[in-house]
């Protein structure tokens, strides 16, 4: 039933997502390039159509193929640029470091050597990034996850840092936007990760006490213990067109049931088809969606002036035109009934 | 605009003579009378639709979202049925499963988290009575939906467009305010139904929907309704001016309830839930003997 | 599922179930006599084992067959007998009269006539019989329908009396037992007949806004707008063993669906096994249920003394044993465990 | 009692040398260990079970409901596996699918609305991983019980008296307290699948356990459990007693908390909501550089 999916229509042509924000530069998903013999930064091979598509090309259409649309993976640093106004996004918490309190050793060693070689390769501290920024006008906190990052697997920083994002958002009235992929729990932090479950679902309780709006968006992979917690019981939940979503994996599925999956299990249309998501929005639409949920669910107090205040949202996405504001009225307006 | 499949459909209007409670039954079964989604486009800006019950499924016989009325977001939710083959397959005829009346329940509480006052159009000949329906309780789910409804915390305006059927119609129907199209009708069972039961033959639905008493001005007289729309040309003849004439009432009654409403006043909202309580708690016919 | 029922221990050997409070003398039921030839205050044929059953024995058993443990319907008198402590039915409400609001025909006659028939042939004046009762000292609003009166459909008065008792329950602090079954809807009170469902619901909110406590027992049958109302949002639902429960009748899906149904289809055990009820219990055992599930759910403020006021309900069902009292202690009491 | 299965089983008890934390993983897996029916058979009175999440099933691996424990009602949840294999499958070998966490949910909810303390036993290797449990989903139905758990308004004690599978013994775990007893574990994931995925071999389940902390001794010194509660002999050994020390524990720390709740003060359940969020608050191994 995917044709009943939420598809406004789009306004003007389309726009450069990446805003080369300076640090933000868009880096190609090391999931489309892997068996391609091309090289990365030049052509990209889709996996879904097999087009051949021109990497420039494919970051200038937000990584979605022009031929199939196709979501291509995002990192999250590309994630907030295309999500919010240039040059809005202020950073939290960069200071969180993970520890090992379990002294974790596997076959390849500790737990702290891979934490400083995953920081080296990825030039991120953790697989959670948090922060404050704009969405057409609106000021949201946004925590966004990393999949690069040791498959987006979450720990304490990542709880903690959820947890102060979302405790300030509670304060100071403002909506929350998770944008979540994750492999799952991070094993290596033990109960500690299991934990961070109760943690971040505990800090939404809080920001839904204050009817604050949490909006969650899934993207691929989405799975395990934030598929379990807070991703899935926000206001409004929204993924990106394809996203595999589930709790347990599909390997593990598969191994323990001895069943075949059936066609398109997990993705986002399933999920949608099963009732567990509101709607399903592709990447070029995200933007302005969010805009107008944020307005549906924060109310400026009467009192306030919008202008006083950056970080009161404005209360709605457009101005009205006049011919809408009459439509009671005289009945000019071309409607879509004959 | 399609010619009318009604014999006398030239006196659908009320300056004619009055039509038969059973022609007004096929009238509001027309398939080119504007359903919600007609109202959703011509009423209402910035619809977000937002499916699912998050337990089973999505029902498209019960859509429901957030949208903008008169420059005031506010949660709509109404039946559609499908303009052809395909589309009834997947909104099920207009049939709701318990999935929508769960999915009803859950944008019920958002409304209320969010302080959205809601708007519902009532078009449905009834629930779903599938199998597959009474295994995942479409009894229970209509119920939760009932008891969900008579306490919201919002303002509520209902309006019956088409076919208000039994208690696929009741479950999003329990307002403040019942507003209903002169030619639609709401009824405890389709008169064909109560003419298989009491004339034993499913072809006396025309005597039978006479003695129900179906029709908006029958409801208006007993007080069940709050206000009949006139539809001074019949609703899939005229369904622009129809539609706006509906948007106009509600937007009449949201405003009279917004007046005496206040989300962050306690006292408001109790004076609201009680005046919803006192329209229910009074309807009914009987008297005592001592 | 079904072997996961709860099924307390009998305390004690069988006793009559009815205790001949004058006016509430048992009457046979109808239906598990229709198709035998044997006199009706004699002999009963079980329409489930086949057994030839003595009619008083039948009735000294709950009307419960003593070979199968076929559940026979019972008239709502009869119901009120088994479930109360003797003499302690108070009924409310019995000036209550249905009206013909619609001027109601059908080919069989007015909605008038047919009112007047069914009174002078049951002795009842509506489907619905209310008041306040003691179960095993407990004070308890209970609500009783009567499947012989026009088929316990709901009208009217059935709203009006049971709004009036559920408010009454709400401001005297008292949990109330509705005891359901019904063929559904009264069509001869057409819209004023669906409302009830809106006004019985609505008064059963207000009973839980102030936490006392709804226990609703489904009975043999229970369909339609009963079924789509109070009686399954209670806080507590029992059914009797195979009770036959819906929303719609298994002919109607028979007809729109041109399926066969399934074995067992919406009976109680169908319920138990989808989600729908609490638990299923014998007819022996609803009173000693009843009395412990009233204890849990209504509580006494400490400063009250139970014995200063009948209404009061008694916080424990049986005295805690010394042995239970220390069985924290030095463990000397026999448990289940090897 | 049958013969230990377990090769070292005179050591089980905490007066001999330390067992590996694989040796404890199978104690707390083994079959004679009393589960959640075992304790509410000793330990409490007046049970009666309340089914069914009101949607779709009765989940028979989590089962709830109402029971007198020391004079008081409360509301019992508990994982419950089979003794056999009939019961195994009735149970799903303790797996619960998304109707037991909306179960519980109800459940919850009925506890805070009429003031039921909630007594929680955990003993599941995890949620069902099948496909029908994601399509009515899993994720989302752990996730609403985790929601409705760290806000409920009653006192919640929890313990883990077996096995602590992942997210399918967190949704009844966020309690107040949590007691756990000394061969019990409590793991993010199973040894054998935590070993699969880092040493690609199962039977490194071992290694996998040593390394994950999933002992008792281990959240005790993390901080993540309130309370160690000791088996002089192991639970599969000395049912009986481990049943009543688990029970003498419930009920201290029960007094503890119905000392400081009042259902009628609502500043005292801010007061227990409030600690019950710093605890999960404050868990987390973490610094903070500048
Ligand atoms: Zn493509
Ligand atoms: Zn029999």
């Amino acid at each position: 039933m995917s044709q009943w999916q939420y598809r406004p229509h789009r306004g003007g042509g389309m726009r450069s997502f990446f805003h080369r924000q300076g640090k933000f530069r868009p880096r190609s998903s090391a999931e489309a390039t892997s068996d391609s013999p091309i090289p990365e930064d030049l052509w990209v091979k889709c996996p879904k159509c097999g087009e051949l598509l021109y990497s420039k090309e494919l970051d200038h259409n937000a990584r979605v193929c022009p031929k199939c649309g196709n979501h291509f993976r995002l990192g999250a640093r590309d994630r907030i640029a295309i999500l919010t106004d240039e040059d809005t996004f202020v950073e939290w918490d960069t200071g969180l470091r993970p520890e090992d309190p379990l002294e974790f050793v596997d076959p390849k060693g500790s737990y702290s050597d891979k934490l400083a070689a995953t920081q080296a390769k990825t030039g991120e501290t953790e697989s959670l990034i948090t922060g404050i920024a704009m969405i057409e006008g609106r000021p949201v906190v946004i925590t966004v996850t990393d999949f690069d990052f040791m498959g987006a697997s979450m720990g304490s920083v990542w709880g903690e840092k959820l947890a102060r994002a979302v405790e300030r958002a509670t304060a100071d009235g403002l909506p929350v936007l998770s944008v979540n992929a994750s492999g799952g729990a991070r094993m290596h932090e033990g109960l500690f990760s299991l934990m961070q479950m109760a943690k971040t679902v505990a800090a939404f309780g809080r920001l839904g006490d204050a009817r604050l709006p949490h909006f969650s968006l899934l993207v691929d992979p989405c799975y395990g213990g934030v598929t379990a917690s807070y991703a899935t019981v926000a206001d409004v939940i929204l993924a990106e067109p394809g996203a595999l979503i589930g709790f347990a994996g599909q390997r593990v599925i598969e191994q323990v049931t001895k069943q075949k999956l059936p066609d398109g299990f997990q993705t986002a249309e399933f999920l949608l088809d099963h009732g567990m998501i509101d709607l399903i929005v592709e990447r070029a639409l995200l933007r302005s969606t969010l805009a107008i949920l944020i307005d549906h669910h924060i109310e400026i107090p009467p009192e306030s002036n919008p202008s006083d205040n950056g970080l009161v949202p404005k209360r709605t996405l457009v101005e009205p035109e006049p011919e809408v504001r009459s439509r009671h009225g005289a009945g000019s307006r071309e409607g879509q009934l004959p | 605009m399609p010619a009318s499949r009604l014999a006398n459909d030239a006196t659908a209007g009320t300056h004619q003579a009055p039509l038969r409670a059973i022609d007004r039954v096929r009238i509001a079964r027309d398939p080119q009378r504007p359903g919600t989604l007609d109202y959703l486009a011509e009423l209402f800006t910035n619809f977000i639709e937002l499916h699912g019950d998050r337990a089973f499924g999505d029902d498209q016989a019960l859509i429901g979202g957030v949208a903008t009325f008169n420059e005031r977001s506010v949660l709509v939710l109404g039946h559609q049925g499908g303009a052809n083959t395909r589309e009834n397959l997947a909104r099920n005829f207009g049939m709701p499963r318990p999935e929508g009346f769960r999915k009803s329940r859950r944008l019920m509480r958002h409304a209320e988290k969010f302080g959205l006052p809601i708007v519902t159009f009532i078009d449905t000949s009834g629930a779903d009575p599938g199998i597959s329906s009474e295994e995942r309780g479409q009894g229970t789910a209509i119920a939760e939906s009932l008891l969900e409804m008579v306490g919201v915390r919002v303002p509520i305006v209902c309006v019956v467009i088409g076919e208000g059927g039994s208690g696929g119609a009741l479950a999003i129907s329990l307002g403040d305010r019942l507003l209903m199209l002169e030619n639609a009708v709401y009824a405890v069972a389709s008169p064909e139904a109560c003419a298989a039961i009491l004339w034993k033959d499913a072809s006396f639905a025309a005597e039978a929907a006479d003695t129900m008493r179906v029709t908006a001005a029958d409801l208006q007289r007993f007080g069940i309704i709050d206000e009949l729309i006139l539809e001074e040309v019949a609703a899939h003849e005229a369904p622009r001016e129809t539609v706006a004439a509906v948007g106009k009432r509600i937007a009449f009654h949201l405003d009279e309830l917004l007046n005496i409403w206040d989300a962050s006043d306690p006292a408001s909202v109790d004076a609201l839930l009680d005046a919803r309580y006192a329209r229910f708690r009074n309807i009914g016919a009987w008297h005592e003997v001592s």
